[in-house]
């Protein structure tokens, strides 16, 4: 059977891939941010997983209002990346994982989600810059399967909901007869307010709470409501609904690898985590 | 109240059925920004690629004023208005700056200063939203 | 709040569409399908529905592989319907009643159902022909919200499944707050099978049975396994699906107000059902 | 075995996870279809029309000769080879008896000799699925 080896969060701020993109890795403003993943990448060098299963939201790139879907999960040999309209490089295209892919939408089915299946996607840069930030080198060396949660259009699917994906996703995972070994990845967050007066909007100690829950009680966060979660992290920041479900793919406790957190990139409090079951 | 019947939350408009209605042209529009030649195609003539979308006399001259707050309040979505900023050339302190008032150093000052927040959490009804507001009041 | 008066079940076999059109309705092949709608005609007279709840499967008119949602529901103004490739006469656009899909959207997503929502959406002749059928006197009297189940691509939607959404959508129309009377419609069936060397296959003993017990016992059909349901009912019977989410949708026990079986149209056993709950 | 570890249905290939790799871009061809021009430019070239569309040699070997069980096995999914079917001009009883090596009238005759069914229930192991099998052997 598949083992997953963990689970790795982030957040996915666009301005990343410019950065990326122009070497800017190491002045002032980037340094904290970029130096958190280091050790993560020397922990994936050590694991290497083989497959990335990535739960992320799209920001209008693949998905418009005319067919909305509340999950959507990939089973395309690959995925393109494209243009999103404000000039941030578009990166060749990832290698998907149709095996796995579809192991995964049954289990989904018969469990009762009503997934959108999708065996063509474009993906954004909540999914191409966390690869990229986990891999920087070359090609991306995983296949991945992308799992997409609404955040653009309410009502948004529950914190209870999306934790259940998660779980669902894992064990899906887990019961896949195969020897590879397969990395959880959430992409999104942590607090942050684009759109209206309130924006600019973030909120260190409900970011640092919410870490800290993912390792010791996972399920904290279900407590709140959609609302309260726009109200506590910002209209963006419920982006955390994707750390949610990748922590819960993970099963078992958890022990956290490492983290990391910083205000601000963008407009954004940047948070990662990086977890591994306890053995 | 918000569509579910909760306290609205200052500052912010939720993009639910109500908004999502009122905006369908417009974000429609927005979404065809992914493409460069639509890009080029509304710059050309602003007016005349809005009216082929069918978007309102009122979105169309918020548009137009780059009015941010008024699209947001005719429909508009940010994930796709994020598109038509691209456009203009804005970043998202631009944008935060021009919804709040701000100068975008102001914003950016801001930004770095949240920083300052305690580390730690106050409990199940933390304090943090409400002193949001009255920074922002004061 | 608004009123339930009823639930319609029909099969949808394209070429009604075009003995609609021909105005074949009274000639032998056709009559005895055609005729078992003049009962209802004169019960939906009586009734009065201002607005029409839809379950159908879409038949690659508006969904394509990319995107296959397994529930998909409809919040646009209107409805158009569209060329399927061969040549039934297209319909004009049907109203749609966007207020009423929003409440209904609103009201799934917070029971855990992972809808599509469709703000854009054309409807095929699964859609729009129950509606002429039910209505066959100029412009259609009823807005719609159509509600469309995936029977393309497998992994299917458990009949349990379907019946859990029809029940969901059924309390969200009871909980509208709204004078509006609104009939639930199922299109689809029953038992046929196109493709494969098994095609017109047809079983009339289940399909008697399965009229019956939407009757006596609405879950008799949950028993039944989606593989099994396509061993009874055939690969297209399968949309049996519609009708157990229309029944779902009606609350608490109804009486059968008419029905009609016949055998065949075209390469289907063509059943009809007007069911209203006990008052 | 099915993809869910169920017997196979004898005559029946399920459209699921395994047929759908196969065929997407032969099921994508047949959905554009939808769109008269399309129609129109497949009859002028078909196999322009197929290689633009990418379809293996074996799916165009099956298109060109008409051949709809080849084609369900190739991946094609029947509601999209109907709108193939459409451009033919062949109903699903043309189909049904391309399928079944059966004239068109005997087919018609059979789905007529289905009303000769009893009405009753078996009951749960309900035989009908079985008696289809022995009918089709005999
Ligand atoms: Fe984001
Ligand atoms: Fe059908």
């Amino acid at each position: 059977m598949a083992r997953i080896v963990g689970g790795l969060t982030t957040s996915h701020v666009p301005a990343i891939g410019g950065a990326i993109a122009k070497g800017r890795q190491q002045e002032p403003y980037w340094k904290p941010f970029f130096d958190g993943f280091v050790p993560v990448r020397a922990w994936l060098a050590e694991h290497k997983p083989d497959i990335a299963v990535v739960f992320y939201n799209d920001h209008g790139l693949n998905f418009f209002l005319d067919k909305m879907p509340t999950f959507a999960v990939g089973a395309a040999p690959q995925y393109r990346n494209a243009d999103e309209g404000w000039g941030i490089p578009t990166l060749p295209p990832f290698r998907g994982h149709p095996q796995l892919s579809w192991h995964i939408i049954n289990r989904l089915v018969e469990r009762e989600f009503d997934i959108t299946t999708c065996q063509e996607m474009l993906v954004d840069h909540a999914f191409t810059l966390p690869l990229k930030l986990f891999w920087p080198e070359g090609a991306c060396p995983v296949a991945t399967v992308p799992v997409c949660i609404n955040t653009v259009q309410f009502p948004l699917p529950s914190a209870k909901r999306c934790m259940a994906l998660g779980r669902a996703v894992g064990e899906a995972i887990a019961s896949w007869d195969s020897d590879s070994k397969v990395v959880v990845i959430g992409s999104g967050g942590l607090s942050h307010q684009l759109d209206g007066e309130r924006a600019g909007f973030i909120n260190k100690p409900f970011d640092l709470k919410f870490m800290d829950s993912l390792v010791s009680e996972p399920d904290w966060v279900t407590r709140y409501s959609i609302h309260e979660l726009v109200e506590q992290a910002g209209t963006q920041g419920v982006e955390l609904l994707m750390w949610l479900a990748a922590r819960a793919a993970v099963p078992g406790p958890v022990r956290r690898v490492h983290g990391n957190y910083h205000i601000p990139i963008s407009n954004t409090a940047a948070g990662m985590l990086a977890l591994e079951p306890v053995a | 109240m918000g569509s579910n019947g909760t306290a609205p939350i200052p500052g912010t408009t939720l993009f639910d059925g109500v908004q999502a209605q009122k905006g369908y042209a417009l974000n429609k529009m927005c979404y065809s920004f992914n493409d460069a030649d639509n890009r080029a195609t509304f710059r050309f003539d602003e007016v005349g690629y809005m009216l082929r979308y069918g978007l309102s006399p009122e979105q169309i001259a918020a548009i137009r004023k780059r009015d941010v707050l008024a699209l947001l309040a005719l429909g508009g979505n940010v994930y796709y208005l994020a598109k038509f900023a691209g456009i203009l050339g804005l970043d998202v302190q631009d944008l935060g700056a021009a919804q709040t008032g701000m100068s975008k150093q102001a914003f950016q000052d801001r930004l770095v200063a949240q920083n300052l927040q305690p580390a730690s959490w106050g409990g199940h009804a933390d304090a943090r939203a409400a002193q949001w507001q009255e920074s922002l009041a004061a």
